[in-house]
């Protein structure tokens, strides 16, 4: 490559040559070296949704596994020590590696493109908490293989999960893997807070923010002021595990529910975290779907930021059976019941943006659809659980099994799926099979409406959660075996869709820029993106900015080509204040999450490796931060 | 092919093990007892008001759907007068939302209300859960009539039966559908549970949090009798275990006495005094062993004392080495304990 | 390299496999052949049966045995006697010092068999494998060095650090009479 | 797609201070994590006093003197901080260098005394859940305590090294000293809980 005239400027380069320059300065170094240093928010994303995906396999593999089990009484498949941990896993991997990661990389590729900036805030950071990520799901994995997965439950309650109850280092694993991942997704809270809040295009004032983007902004808030509370409540678990403290024995002072408080009080909020990026996910479905902005764009980011609020005052609701106050019971009822408003909210504003659009039953549509079919129903059960005397009846049962996967598959994993569907061209440059993509959809709803409706009833028939078997005489056999053969549908639905999601990367009919004529900033660019996203800073002023000027973006010019400039805003009104630099690609962050790692792990069997080991930490973080001499550390 | 053929034999039987669910002897929807009976009510009035509302939504989104199925152009800017019109409805249907959860709200704290059974306790019995059977302890006014038992409670028809809750180890949660919803045992904590059975008959409970290998099998079973039934069970639950009634039971006596059984189970009256493991001594007359797991016959003992890791796996009771006889003797022993 | 990834990630697998599998049930034969120890004549140390090192000393690294065998010592009376391993009636164990050998075959024996000054047999109150777990962790609360599958405290008062803790003797305050020589073998 | 130039941004500046600079925000937010943290460990020292029958459990009230001497130590050393901040903004290169070394010194000097405060607690964390949640406290902000320094006596070591003179570096010094301030805030609740409340 020729070498690069400093401060030169976009503006002086003819649109090939700008490319050209651009695409030097933003380039990831290609080898191991560019795998391991690489902080393009693409790249990191795609590797997280990758990952992501693959332990969403993993899990539904364990749940079919399960499901095999449960098939006959008294089946013995697995022995009751391996269902225990399968089911711990099915939880624990579903929540902490699948859900939650998946929805923050869909923020982390979508969101600095969606506002028109050139990577995401703290690019170095995301690559980090990718590693970490990475490092916690290989914990758990690794363990599962070696016969010491966690079996206490992905809410790992005490006493069982204690030092008394839980003989090994089963209990500690998890606690662990909890911190690693939730390193990453706070540090992935942060990028993408400042990245809203800061790096949003010239004229993207609050009001002209994408509904997607304002989902993640607030969950990333939720993911803030929840994620402590369950990094506090591990960290203390596995100190009265490995050192003695009486946080949770009542002999000592502690308390058992202590425990649960801390646990749901982050727990609860969770769901919120999967719930509403996948809300945004809809509302930008939605719009290009049927063609019109989403009504009621105001109700709707209230609605967003109320669900958020209100998150953070019903996690007692986890707890209706522990013997607490009535009266407390009551308050959570009223507001357990209240967070239906903002979702009720929602669901109006889609259904009247359909009503008055014009609907394009593409995939992605659909699916979107299935979404508002089966949410409903998870939205209904939710508020009947919330009531504290049904809830006496069906907490810890079958019932409540249902409940929350029709909320997280149907509220949260059919808008993912619509979402891919919708944003593959963009990631990858060519369409999914539109057949293919229906056949999955069908097969995925119904498979998950057959496989997951009769829970309802094996709960009122008294079915408790997390049995490893039930007896013949219980009359349960019909509905499992039912449930258990209609699993392989929702299998082959999957199945279909990661067919279709390899193949189409190869095969796919090379996508335009903007397939699905849609209005958000996303699609003002090449389909993948190149590395510098945006060739120059878009400029918006609407709230649909590839709607307002149909074929014609309006951008600014005035940036450097020489080293990776990008606009800072400010955060009402967008107004540009600077050209700032963002860093190059690193290696440090990848070693900076080897020695956390090394770290977290050792600690699980010494307190002492918290000291020894923050020494390698620190000479990361230090080789990390300490100034190179490139054109982004001028001044 | 085969798969398919099950299922459509499946979906065939799919209401009648619907119909199954709903009237075993585990159902919320069973209800015999005061609280199972006004929870259900409230049940029924949610279920049916939520399928209501969601056949409106879904009924708006097909219409949304229909007529929108002609327009070819994207609209381009909304028209604010059919917007207006949209906020309306919006409104009102929000208003509608609340107006149901409030409804919801309401009922369910008179039904909380409700269940807080008024009044005198009949009888007090302690329940101790731990891993994984339930140990029970009858409260009598005076300490000679207090008795020990396990995995069995009787209650008399028609009065409040107040269950002291403990969590002897970590968390379990009883719950007997039919009588009632369910309360949790926590250690360190102490809880209470009120059952009232309105008609007689045998209501099967299980725990219902998840308390570690062998939670599936931990049941327990209330039996709701007449007074007169009950008291004659009092009665024969305080006296001690009867004395062997001929060689072969004397001889399972023995085993059990000079076995590893002693050291942790108690059959008053003989020197065993055991407490790790159930009080056996009217273990003959209780319907199921081992929590819910056998019916219990001589050849269920029998066979769970041979090899309870394999029944159970997991569970505390050691598979003791003994020889046919000695095994054929102990399960006639514990078999004649009614 | 790759070979010492390899052989490194087998290590560790068998390793952990051994530390944390739950062996719920003992084959009879399995448990007949675990009862049949060699001591030596005068009670202090010998060695345990062949199977016993087959199947990798069980009861001695594998953390579900230890845990069982902590819920088994105060199911079965021992703290009446030795309480937390401080001794009372009976010696301590958190002191390090075994008056019959640190070894658990000689645990294991004095357990099934008695010992002179008051130490009952549990040869009819237990099964041999719940013997040999209870021989495991009491190794473990006057363990020399860490054990990494040593359990964790109890819920209860406690009285002294956990075993995980280790090793004991450190931790351990041994009071006007340390040793109870009264306690030991017969001459 | 076609574009159309409406503003030329080549004016602006390559470096912005405080609310113009990204790491700035990205610092408030992790303070915003760190202070949900701290909330949460004092709730729970709330919850177990609560449930306690007598506070502190089993064990005699910490003594005053090292904890008070650290809660001197900080608020004295807020002074050199603000000044330290107030000379990044001036870009006062010379004054930078000294307030750094100020402030290292400064925040050595508190964790020496932290040293003591610990067996000052009189408990241990392995008595009861008291002990328990007062070392989770002080260990928290301690563990603060020393980040906070590592980055100081970093950026001080930065500024006697060719690097130092760099409008960017005093962006850092600003950060580190807002942060510095977040730990002296922080403080102060945790000292009222551990040392004020057994005394109530």
């Amino acid at each position: 490559m020729s070498e690069v005239k400093p401060d030169t400027r976009d503006s002086e380069l003819a649109p090939p040559a700008l490319a050209a320059a651009l695409a030097e300065t933003w380039r990831t170094p290609v080898g191991l070296w560019g795998v391991l240093a690489a902080v393009d928010h693409k790249i990191i994303a795609r590797r997280y949704i990758v990952t992501a995906f693959a332990f969403l396999a993993l899990g539904g593999v364990l749940a079919l596994l399960m499901r095999l089990q449960l098939a006959q009484p008294e089946a013995r498949v697995l022995s009751p020590d391996r269902y225990n941990q399968i089911f711990t896993m099915h939880g624990t991997n579903m929540m902490f590696l699948f859900a939650v990661p998946v929805m923050e990389a869909m923020g982390v590729y979508l969101v600095p493109l969606m506002v028109g900036t050139r990577n995401i805030a703290f690019p170095r950071l995301n690559a980090f908490s990718y590693w970490i990520f990475l490092a916690g799901g290989a914990l758990l994995w690794i363990a599962f293989v070696l016969d010491m997965a966690p079996d206490v439950g992905w809410f790992a309650y005490v006493p069982l999960s204690g030092p008394q109850y839980g003989a090994g280092k089963r209990a500690d694993i998890w606690a662990q893997m909890i911190t690693f991942t939730e390193i990453a997704a706070l540090a992935v809270a942060v990028e993408i807070v400042v990245t809203v809040l800061k790096q949003r295009a010239p004229g993207m004032s609050l009001d002209r923010i994408p509904l997607f983007v304002w989902s993640m902004l607030v969950t990333s808030f939720v993911v803030i002021m929840a994620m402590p509370a369950i990094v506090f409540a591990s960290t203390s678990l596995i100190l009265d595990r490995l050192v003695g403290t009486h946080f949770f024995n009542p002999a000592e002072g502690g308390d058992v529910l202590l425990w649960q408080h801390l646990f749901w009080f982050f727990g609860h909020p969770e769901v919120y975290i999967i719930f509403l990026p996948a809300v945004g996910m809809v509302s930008a479905i939605i719009e290009t779907f049927a063609r019109r902005p989403v009504f009621g764009y105001l109700a709707m980011v209230m609605a967003l930021i109320a669900t958020s609020i209100l998150a953070f005052g019903l996690w007692v609701h986890h707890m209706f059976v522990t013997g607490l106050p009535r009266l407390g019971q009551s308050f959570f009822t009223a507001s357990s019941m209240s967070i239906a408003i903002p979702a009720g909210v929602q669901v109006f504003c889609w259904l009247a943006t359909l009503w008055d659009g014009a609907p394009v039953f593409r995939t992605p549509l659909l699916f979107v659809i299935g979404f508002i079919v089966t949410f409903v129903i998870g939205g209904l059960t939710g508020v009947m659980v919330a009531s504290v005397p049904f809830d006496t009846q069906v907490h810890d049962t079958y019932f409540v099994v249902a409940h929350f996967h029709y909320v997280l598959i149907g509220g949260a994993v059919f808008p993912l799926l619509g979402g891919i569907y919708y944003w593959f061209p963009k990631i990858t440059g060519r369409m999914m099979s539109e057949t293919l993509g229906k056949c999955s959809f069908w097969l995925i709803f119904v498979g998950f409406n057959l496989t997951f409706f009769p829970m309802h009833i094996l709960g009122l028939a008294g079915m408790p959660r997390r049995i490893y078997t039930y007896q013949p005489d219980m009359p349960w056999y019909g509905l499992n075996m039912f449930v258990s053969i209609s699993s392989l549908v929702l299998v082959a639905g999957f199945l279909v869709f990661f067919i279709d999601a390899i193949r189409s990367t190869r095969v796919g009919v090379s996508a335009a820029e903007n397939p699905w004529d849609a209005p958000t900033l996303e699609w003002a660019t090449a389909s993948p993106p190149p590395s510098y996203n945006f060739a120059e800073i878009p400029v918006v002023n609407g709230l649909s900015p590839l709607w307002d000027q149909p074929g014609c973006l309006m951008v600014a010019s005035g940036l450097r080509t020489d080293r990776r400039e990008l606009i800072v805003s400010t955060v009402a009104a967008a107004k540009p204040q600077v050209r700032e630099a963002s860093p190059r690609d690193s290696i440090w962050p990848f070693w900076a999450a080897v020695a956390t790692t090394v770290m977290l792990i050792g600690s699980i069997f010494t307190p002492w490796a918290v000291v020894w080991g923050s020494v390698p930490v620190a000479i990361a973080l230090i080789g990390w931060f300490w100034p190179k001499a490139t054109p982004e550390d001028e001044s | 092919m085969r798969t398919r053929a099950t299922r459509g034999v499946l979906l065939a039987l799919l209401p009648s093990s619907v119909l199954a669910g709903c009237t075993g002897w585990q159902s919320a929807f069973d209800a015999q007892g005061a609280s199972a009976i006004s929870i259900k009510q409230l049940m029924v009035l949610m279920v049916v008001i939520c399928s209501v509302v969601w056949a409106l939504v879904i009924a708006v989104l097909i219409r949304a759907l229909w007529r929108g199925r002609e327009q070819v152009e994207r609209s381009i800017g909304p028209d604010p007068v059919i917007e207006r019109r949209t906020a309306r409805v919006v409104v009102a249907a929000v208003t509608a939302t609340v107006i149901v959860l409030a409804v919801f709200t309401v009922v369910s704290f008179f039904t909380t209300r409700a269940l807080t059974l008024a009044g005198h306790d009949d009888l007090t019995i302690k329940v101790r859960g731990q891993q994984w059977w339930w140990g029970l302890e009858y409260l009598g006014p005076t300490p000679d009539e207090r008795f020990e038992t396990a995995n069995e409670i009787h209650i008399p028809v028609g009065r409040n039966v107040r269950l002291q809750l403990e969590g002897i180890d970590v968390i379990h949660s009883l719950w007997v559908p039919g009588l009632a919803g369910k309360q949790d045992l926590i250690p360190g904590r102490r809880n209470e549970l009120t059952l009232r059975a309105e008609r007689p008959g045998a209501y099967r409970g299980q725990c219902s949090e998840f308390c570690g290998l062998q939670h599936a099998h931990m049941a327990l079973l209330v039996i709701a009798e007449q007074q007169e039934t009950f008291d004659q069970w009092m009665r024969s639950q305080r006296e001690r275990a009867t004395d062997p009634s001929d060689a072969e039971i004397a001889a399972g006596q023995q085993v059990f006495l000079s076995r590893p059984c002693a050291a942790c189970h108690a059959i008053r009256g003989t020197s065993a005094t055991g407490t790790n493991g159930p009080d056996l001594t009217h273990v003959g007359g209780r319907r199921y062993i081992a929590a819910g797991l056998l019916e219990t016959t001589r050849g269920s003992l029998a066979a769970w004392i041979s090899d309870p890791q394999t029944l159970k796996p997991g569970n505390n009771m050691p598979m003791v080495a003994l020889s046919a006889d000695e095994l054929r003797s102990v399960s006639a022993y514990l078999a004649s304990l009614k | 390299m790759r070979i010492l990834l390899v052989s490194l990630g087998v290590a560790a697998a068998t390793a952990g496999c051994q530390r944390e599998e739950r062996q719920l049930r003992v084959d009879p034969p399995v448990a007949a052949a675990l009862d049949s120890i060699t001591l030596m004549p005068n009670g202090i140390s010998g060695a345990p049966p062949e199977i016993y090192f087959a199947l990798d000393r069980p009861y001695e690294t594998n953390a579900y045995n230890l845990s069982q065998g902590k819920r088994l010592y105060s199911w079965f009376g021992c703290k009446g006697c030795h309480a937390d391993g401080q001794g009372g009636a009976g010696p301590a164990f958190l002191d390090g010092w075994w008056n019959y050998g640190p070894e658990i075959v000689s645990i294991f024996a004095s357990i099934r068999d008695g010992r002179p000054h008051g130490m009952p047999a549990f040869r009819d109150k237990m099964t041999t494998e719940q013997i040999w777990q209870l021989a495991g962790y009491v190794q473990t609360i006057g363990a020399y060095s860490i054990k990494t599958a040593a359990p964790g405290r109890n819920d209860e008062k406690q009285t002294r650090p956990a075993e995980n803790r280790g090793p004991a003797a450190k931790r351990f305050d041994e009071g006007p009479t340390p040793i109870h020589l009264d306690q030991g073998p017969v001459p | 797609m076609k574009t159309r130039v409406v503003a030329d941004f080549s004016g602006l500046p390559i470096h912005g201070f405080r609310s113009a600079s990204v790491t700035w925000w990205g610092t408030l937010a992790f303070m915003l994590i760190e202070a949900t943290g701290f909330a949460l460990v004092i709730a729970v020292y709330l919850y177990l006093m609560n449930l306690a029958a007598i506070w502190p459990i089993d064990a005699p009230k910490p003594n005053l003197l090292p904890g008070t001497l650290v809660t001197v130590i900080l608020l004295v050393s807020a002074i050199p901080n603000y000044l330290t901040s107030r000379w990044a903004e001036r870009e006062d290169f010379r004054r930078i260098r000294i307030g750094m070394v100020l402030m290292s010194v400064l925040g050595t000097v508190p964790l020496a005394v932290r040293a003591f405060e610990f067996p000052a607690l009189n408990v241990n964390w392995d008595s009861n859940a008291y002990g328990s949640v007062v070392w989770a406290l002080l260990g928290l902000h301690t563990a603060h305590l020393i980040t906070d320094l590592v980055d100081t006596l970093v950026l001080a070591a930065l500024m006697f090294t060719r690097k130092g003179d760099n409008v960017r570096r005093f962006g850092d010094v600003q950060d580190n000293a807002m942060y510095w301030n977040f730990v002296v805030v922080t403080w102060l609740p945790i000292y009222g809980c551990i040392y004020w409340i057994p005394r109530l």
